[in-house]
């Protein structure tokens, strides 16, 4: 039979006016809102301070996004799959304080080491969410308390002596090309990010990751082996960690073990703005790099209101919520 | 009739989601003392007018009187305490409550279920098991010893019986009958013509969320029905599926080269050494009652469970699943019952389709260059109405079925697992499936068909097994595979038949 | 070095030794610290273990180092003296909130001495870089360097600790005598480097400052001037290794390091040792902050790889008895 | 068909013991895990009388009661990352309001303090609700908010507490001593009445119900939207009950408590405590022992002689060792039925 089943739902179609073009547009492309809240926080930043809206200001604002939308970057593909990575902080600071101590031996030795870290936390963290079907939440919590007691001893011990960034490295998260117009880190950034789209749009490992999160029994009757996907995926997460670490490593000049510490809720919070499901089965990436963009923007704006940490926490808590709302909304007129 | 002295009466009632009418102007009338059949095809807008009636969902317009007076009824609460008590379609127990617990919560204790459950046979069932250990059958009876205890005016059943066997549906029919007796009303919603004219004094008809007729069922047709509810033009297309059960010769089958063998299967006690061989290009029907281990033998042959013993051959090789991938890779593809188990809600048609291809890591770095063509295909040849085909959950829950099928269709199999793929299906969308499976077997793959709706044996099926308490104990040629027959044999009964 | 004893003087005369204690007599220091990971922290800790291994009589030092709040830090002190050590040296997590936990310890036999930042505790001896004076030392220096005219930006610690007050009480004594100066920001790093990091490429992008007081996070600042691409102006940090190398080798930075050495940390356990071993101590050891800018201070100083937030400046003498930053550095506490 | 059901019957009432265990068998494991961890702690120091005791109790309190909380949210479907935050609010909120009162108005405070906490995450999920936000976001941002108004509440440390309302939660009037018993009396009183609410009553069990299946529960006339504010005030109290405990040890306010890592201890200690973070599943009771192994795992270690640094490293090591085996049965039975 080629014609369509005559119990298929009646679609009505009266002619919408100009108003509600507009609106129906906007909802199926809600990533313009968040455009549209980005403009409004950088005009807003721009009344507080004047110099702000200036390319080299908003240039920091992109440079401060650069670290929460890497790590975010881990945070979407994680909440794709119904998990999240509270270790992602640590992850990145460890991988920023090795490839510091390993400068030394030549940019090179650094980056891997560094990236080791990351994909080897990763992969503790998949297998034990994988294999060992262990909460994401506990897992990964667990895991970033694990990584500061390795750390910390051995900052002492196998990894004792400077932790300077080497000039590699620091180029790469503070240096800039076209005589400091374009930063090398947002370069990174931006090839990570069509990377990612892809991945996520156009790649078998995508489809699976959004299957899995979105029914685990339907993908496990269709063949996945969850436990390969969450292995990959979590791997892939701790290793864009790291390279958030270098890049903020890089751009601080020097590292410590609480590096990255302030980072971590502001990653999941990006993800979140740009409308991934915490539940796994929606979101791109593209909506996530907006969120880190304006969480960028908003800590230009925290700097120069020179508020104390009680306004700036309370701004940033109601920042969250309100974009979170806001996208929500757009989804359920969808 | 006019709607005064009706016991429940709806003018006009409208319900749309988004883009979708659900249902554009229904009047459903019911009379005290009637048992009132509400009839349609998959979508016609039966179970959104039942739960616009209990105040699950709000409607958009239209009017509800009860006794002829404007009823203001806004939450189930309200429902309730109007004297309309529902059993949905799908079953309202909370899985990790124990029995006894989800009475509490909905303020009844078990002295006001157990008549009721006592009806049922269910008298000595044990209040203090978690709702989620107890088979869907069963859940379906107590939702409607939980309905009843609360001695509603009016009962309304939406695909009660599509989840019961047959026994357990009398008990249903005898209860509607009393309920009717009582002077009480029954709204009852069943894709299943037979009961329907069985047990229902008059019938309202739903097509495209209006209704098109309101008729007396006395000595009306199975026909006239399915002609009121698909509309003229469908009905030969029907038809046309239904004639001619492709039945071949036993020997010719069994000449055929086995595809597919079972030694002595068991699994713990629910599946007791199950043994059978499935030919090429057969369709092996296989029915039993409610829990006689089926299930526990689909996850088997799906690779979703071990067996505790027992070997498992496909195309003569041992096969040993750790996981459904290994008897996918092995060319068995399973078409789970429940839906839930096989969709991507939020995903669209295309990747729901196209997920199996993705199960192997090596197709991870890009996408199958043909994915568009098979799902294409796949689309096609199960007309899918994919209108709402960004979210598989706006899919009428036939197009869903359908895409559980046609996921194999676009990725290729040998041997079809079919665990009662017409569950709750209307009756073209059913003719559609059986064209399918024919048409598969046809192309020398294999079908293992579990059904339920025992009308479909001789339909599609070239052989049936019957099993009971984990154990196959009855064989029948598909032609001999009457009602009565294959009944007898699930009950146990004729042990002769086995073999 | 001969900086070393410049750089400290302690208010009340601090060591007449007497050796009551019997010299076979061997203890176990307690240590409670709060906040894990920070550098200072862990180099105090190092120090605290290098003094208790140079002083040969103690047998373990027992560690309560979690990242917790005050009530945990009440809660690891009674672990402390429920694992029955002899002495217990705390970094504070309150001033005040401390006091009865500490009376218990008192009363129990235990001396507990506070580092780094004061505690109202009667019972408690108190071992501490002069904060209020570090807060003024580093805004003399920067008020001269700008000769006494132009803007400055602040960049405070974390908001609500007690050295971040009384360094804001210095602070504001030096500003006081300096009217030419105009403070344009004044903001809270949390004493976080990253954090530290973006608000200085803001204030050096956007706004124009003559100079910078930092309150410890100074080097990621210094480094973004490079970020930013903008000249350098005068800056104060602290004497943490990594901006001392900053202030050795990069052209045209002018600044200045104010001592702050978290191995302060061995004082408190030479002070501990000393009572157990029944010497007369002072209740309140202070070390005066010292300036370093003059490239022969920064070199007397400076240790060639080192972890970059760790202090330079080791061996507070005379306090403390290990003879080599690298005992600290190596970080073993006896039996280790 | 009847013998199907038999069969379910008989199946599972064979094992009546099988059915105990799979209940409660987890409630009791936590327990007894406890009570040998004391016993072995009390082999590894010099002294162990009641004074160990009170410090392990008292000081297990505030975790204990936060944990409690989280878990009647987890329990009905939710989840707070907003408790730390909490928790630090009502502490500094008391300290600043309670300093120099008497014990009458100090419990007043108390009282306000616990019911304005209720008032407040009631508020946080009518947002949840209406938004339609995931609970992890919204509460995300209560976090932050919390933490904000703490410190604008009380910039600086200070503020003070009254000595018989320290008495109450300490049994010590300086907030240390040898007296286990008042926090012990607290903890159980509170606990078991909400647990016996949770379990027995229909409000109760409708958190239950929520949780497990929100469309189920809509269809049985339950008001999910109605169950969730009432489980976020309800946890919220109990966060705030937290944090009085935790100015009752102080003696005095501290907004710099950083809210997100007790946070997380309270998520880790109910998914010890054996409540399911997907919700419906748990009991209040298995929480208690949860709490105080979870914040007694360090002083044991440090005792051990093992070094803080490994220590941390020990423990996440146990807990997902713990969540491995707990994670793999789970996933087992599912596959069973
Ligand atoms: N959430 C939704 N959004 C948009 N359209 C929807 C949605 N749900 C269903 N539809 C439309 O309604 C049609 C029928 O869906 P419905 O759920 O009514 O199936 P059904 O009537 O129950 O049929 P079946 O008996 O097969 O389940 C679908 O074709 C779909 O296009
Ligand atoms: N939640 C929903 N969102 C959008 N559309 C819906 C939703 N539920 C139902 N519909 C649409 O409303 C129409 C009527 O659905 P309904 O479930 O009432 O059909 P039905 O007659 O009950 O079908 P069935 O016999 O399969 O139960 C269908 O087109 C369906 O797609
Ligand atoms: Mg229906
Ligand atoms: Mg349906």
């Amino acid at each position: 039979m080629s014609t369509p089943p005559t119990t298929a739902p009646l679609v009505e179609s009266e002619e919408p006016t100009q108003l509600q073009k507009v609106a129906r547009y906007l909802i199926n492309h809600p990533h313009v809102v968040l455009i549209g809240v980005l403009i409004v926080l950088i005009l807003v930043t721009g009344a507080i301070e004047s110099n702000y809206l200036s390319f080299s200001g908003l240039r920091n604002s992109a440079l401060f996004a650069v670290p929460i939308g890497v790590l975010a970057a881990g945070q979407t593909i994680l909440m794709l799959t119904g998990g999240i990575d509270l270790s992602a902080a640590m992850i990145a600071t460890g991988a920023a304080y090795v490839a510091a101590n390993q400068s030394p031996k030549g940019a090179a030795i650094a980056i891997v080491a560094g990236l080791l870290v990351g994909i080897i936390a990763g992969a503790a963290n998949g297998i034990g969410v994988g294999v060992f079907r262990v909460h994401p939440i506990i897992m990964t919590l667990a895991m970033s308390g694990i990584l500061l007691g390795l750390f910390t001893s051995w900052a002492q011990t196998i990894f004792s002596g400077s932790t300077r960034m080497g000039d590699f490295i620091r180029t790469l998260g503070g240096g800039s090309i076209f005589g400091r117009t374009l930063p090398w880190a947002v370069i990174v950034w931006a090839f990570l990010s069509l990377l990612i789209i892809y991945m996520l749009r156009r790649s078998g490992f995508g489809r699976t990751l959004y299957a899995l999160g979105d029914n685990p029994v339907a993908s496990r009757l269709s063949g996945l082996r969850s436990w390969r996907v969450l292995v990959a995926v979590y791997t892939l997460a701790g290793l864009l960690g790291a390279i958030a670490g270098l890049l903020l490593g890089g751009r601080v000049g020097a590292v410590d073990l609480q590096l990255a510490n302030n980072f971590l809720l502001p990653s999941v919070a990006a993800a979140v703005i740009g409308g991934t499901s915490i539940f796994g089965g929606v979101g791109t990436y593209t909506g996530t790099i907006l969120g880190a963009l304006i969480l960028g923007v908003l800590q230009s704006m925290l700097t120069f209101l020179g508020a104390g940490q009680a306004i700036q926490q309370m701004l940033y808590g109601s920042i969250v919520i309100g974009l979170s709302w806001l996208y929500t909304r757009i989804a359920a007129a969808q | 009739m006019t709607g005064n002295q009706s016991l429940l009466a709806a003018r006009d009632v409208a319900k749309r989601y988004g883009p979708v009418v659900a249902l554009r102007s229904a009047d459903l009338t019911v009379e005290p003392g009637e048992i009132h059949a509400l009839l349609g095809a998959n979508g016609a807008g039966k179970s959104t007018l039942v739960k616009i009636l209990s105040a699950v969902i709000p409607a958009d317009a239209g009017t509800i009187s009860v006794h002829g007076r404007q009823a203001d009824i806004r939450k189930p609460g309200d429902a309730m305490a109007a004297g309309i008590g529902t059993v949905f379609q799908d079953p309202a127990l909370i899985p990790d409550l124990s029995l006894e617990q989800n009475l509490r919560i909905s303020e009844l204790d078990r002295d006001d279920v157990l008549p009721w459950l006592d009806r049922m046979n269910l008298s000595h069932i044990d209040l203090d098991l978690l709702a989620g250990d107890v088979p869907l059958a069963v859940l379906r009876l107590l939702d409607l010893a939980r309905a009843l205890a609360r001695d509603p005016q009016l009962l309304m059943l939406d695909e009660i019986t599509a989840a019961l066997t047959t026994d357990q549906a009398d008990y249903v029919f005898e209860l509607m009958r009393e309920w009717k007796e009582r002077g009480r009303s029954v709204l009852f919603i069943s894709h299943r013509l037979g009961e329907v004219l069985e047990a229902c004094d008059r019938a309202t008809i739903l097509r495209n969320g209006i209704h098109v007729a309101h008729l007396d069922l006395a000595g009306v047709e199975e026909s006239a029905l399915v002609t009121a509810m698909l509309g003229e033009e469908l009905v030969e297309k029907v038809e046309a599926a239904e004639e001619e059960p492709a039945v071949l010769l036993d020997k010719e089958m069994t000449a055929r080269p086995v595809v597919l063998e079972l030694k002595d299967i068991r699994l713990r006690d629910r599946v007791n050494g199950v043994s059978l061989q499935l030919h090429q290009g057969e369709i092996l029907g296989l029915t039993a009652l409610e829990g006689q281990g089926q299930n526990e033998l689909f996850q088997v042959l799906s690779g979703d469970r071990r067996p505790s013993s027992g070997e498992l051959h496909v195309d003569g090789e041992r096969l040993s699943a750790r996981s459904p991938y290994d008897a996918i890779s092995r060319g068995l593809a399973f078409v789970p019952a429940d839906r839930h188990q096989a969709l991507l809600p939020q995903r669209s048609v295309r990747e729901n389709l196209a997920i199996p291809l993705y199960n192997r890591a090596r197709r991870w770095l890009s996408l199958v260059g043909d994915e568009e063509e098979r799902v294409e295909q796949a689309v096609e040849r199960l007309t899918i109405d994919v209108r709402a085909g960004r979210q598989v959950q706006r899919l009428s829950g036939g197009n869903q079925q359908k895409v559980t099928i046609g996921r194999w269709l676009a990725s290729g199999f040998d041997t079809l697992l079919c665990f009662d793929p017409t569950r709750g299906i209307d009756i073209q969308t059913k003719a559609q499936i059986y064209d399918l499976l024919r048409e598969i077997a046809g192309t020398g793959s294999a079908v293992l068909l579990y059904t339920s709706e025992l009308r479909e044996i001789p339909l599609v099926c070239d052989r049936v097994l019957i099993m009971y308490a984990g154990r196959i104990v009855g064989e029948l040629p598909a032609a001999a595979a009457t009602e009565e027959a294959l009944l007898t044999a699930a009950h146990g009964l004729n042990e002769e038949a086995a073999i | 070095g001969g900086d070393d004893d410049e750089a400290t003087e302690t208010t009340a005369g601090a060591t007449e030794t007497t050796d009551a204690a019997p010299a076979d007599e061997t203890f176990v220091l307690g240590v409670s610290n709060t906040l894990v990971g920070n550098a200072w922290r862990e180099q105090m800790i190092c120090a605290i273990k290098a003094e208790a291994r140079a002083r040969g009589n103690v047998t373990e030092v027992v560690l309560q180092n979690r990242n917790t709040d005050v009530a945990g830090q009440i809660a690891d002190i009674q672990t402390l003296i429920s694992q029955g050590v002899d002495a217990i040296i705390i970094n504070p997590a309150d001033r005040s909130a401390l006091d009865d936990v500490i009376a218990e310890a008192d009363a129990q036999g235990i001396p507990v001495i506070s580092v780094d930042a004061p505690v109202t505790a009667p019972q408690a001896y108190f071992v501490s870089n002069n904060q209020v004076e570090y807060g003024e030392v580093g805004a003399r220096w920067l008020f001269e360097a700008l000769g006494g005219e132009g803007k400055v930006a602040y960049m405070r610690g974390l908001d609500g600790h007690p050295a971040d007050t009384d360094r804001d009480t210095g602070w504001d004594a030096a500003l006081a005598d300096y009217p030419g100066i105009e403070v344009v920001y004044e903001n809270w790093t949390g004493w976080d480097p990253s954090q530290g990091a973006q608000q200085a490429l803001e204030i050096l992008t956007s706004m124009d400052v003559d100079g910078i007081w930092t309150s410890g996070i100074d080097y990621s600042v210094v480094e973004q001037f490079e970020v930013a691409g903008v000249d350098y102006v005068p800056i104060v940090g602290a004497d943490n290794n990594a901006f001392i190398e900053q202030l050795m080798t990069i052209e045209g930075l002018n600044g200045a390091g104010v001592s702050n050495p978290p191995s302060i940390g061995g004082v408190g356990a030479a002070v501990a040792l000393n009572i157990l071993e029944g010497q007369d101590v002072p209740k309140e050891t202070l070390l005066t902050p010292v300036v370093l800018d003059t490239m022969d201070e920064l070199e007397g100083v400076f240790v060639p790889d080192l972890t970059a937030g760790w202090s330079s400046y080791m061996v507070i003498e005379p306090f403390v008895s290990y003879a080599s930053p690298q005992d600290v550095i190596d970080c073993k506490g006896p039996g280790e | 068909m009847t013998a199907s059901i038999q069969e379910t019957l008989v199946s599972d009432s064979q094992a009546p013991w099988r059915r105990w265990a799979r209940r409660h068998g987890w409630t009791f494991g936590v327990w007894i895990l406890l009570l040998v961890l004391i016993a072995y702690y009390a082999t590894l120091i010099p002294r162990f009388g009641a004074f160990q005791v009170a410090s392990i109790v008292n000081n297990g309190t505030p975790l204990v009661f936060l944990a409690v909380g989280q878990a009647i949210i987890v329990i009905a479907g939710g989840i707070d990352l907003g408790v730390g935050g909490m928790l630090v609010l009502s502490s500094v909120t008391a300290a600043r309001l309670m300093e120099g009162q008497p014990l009458l108005v100090a419990l007043l405070i108390a009282v306000g303090i616990l019911l304005a906490a209720a008032a407040i995450n009631a508020v946080v999920a009518w947002i949840i609700n209406v938004s339609k936000v995931p609970d992890i976001v919204i509460t995300l941002g209560s976090l932050y908010f919390f933490q904000g108004l703490a410190l604008a509440i009380l910039p600086n440390p200070a503020g003070g507490a009254n000595e018989w309302f320290r008495w109450l939660f300490t049994g010590s009037k300086t907030g240390i001593g040898s007296n286990p018993w008042p926090a012990i009396v607290m903890i159980t009183i509170t606990v078991t009445a909400i647990g016996w609410w949770l379990g027995k009553t229909k409000r109760g069990l409708s958190l239950y119900a929520v949780g497990s299946d929100k469309t189920a529960a809509y269809l049985s006339g339950l008001n999910a939207a109605r169950v969730k504010i009432l489980s976020y005030a309800i946890g919220g109290a109990f966060a705030a009950l937290a944090g009085l405990a935790n100015t009752a040890i102080a003696g005095r306010g501290n907004a710099n408590t950083v809210g997100g890592n007790l946070t997380l201890n309270s998520v880790a200690a109910i998914v010890l405590g054996g409540v399911a973070l997907t919700g419906g599943i748990g009991s209040v009771i298995a929480v208690i022992p949860a709490g105080l192994i979870l914040f007694f795992l360090s002083p044991i270690l440090t005792a051990m002689g093992v070094d803080p640094n490994s220590a941390q490293v020990v423990q996440g090591v146990l807990i997902v060792l713990v969540m491995a085996v707990t994670g793999i049965i789970e996933w087992r039975r599912r596959l069973r039925s």
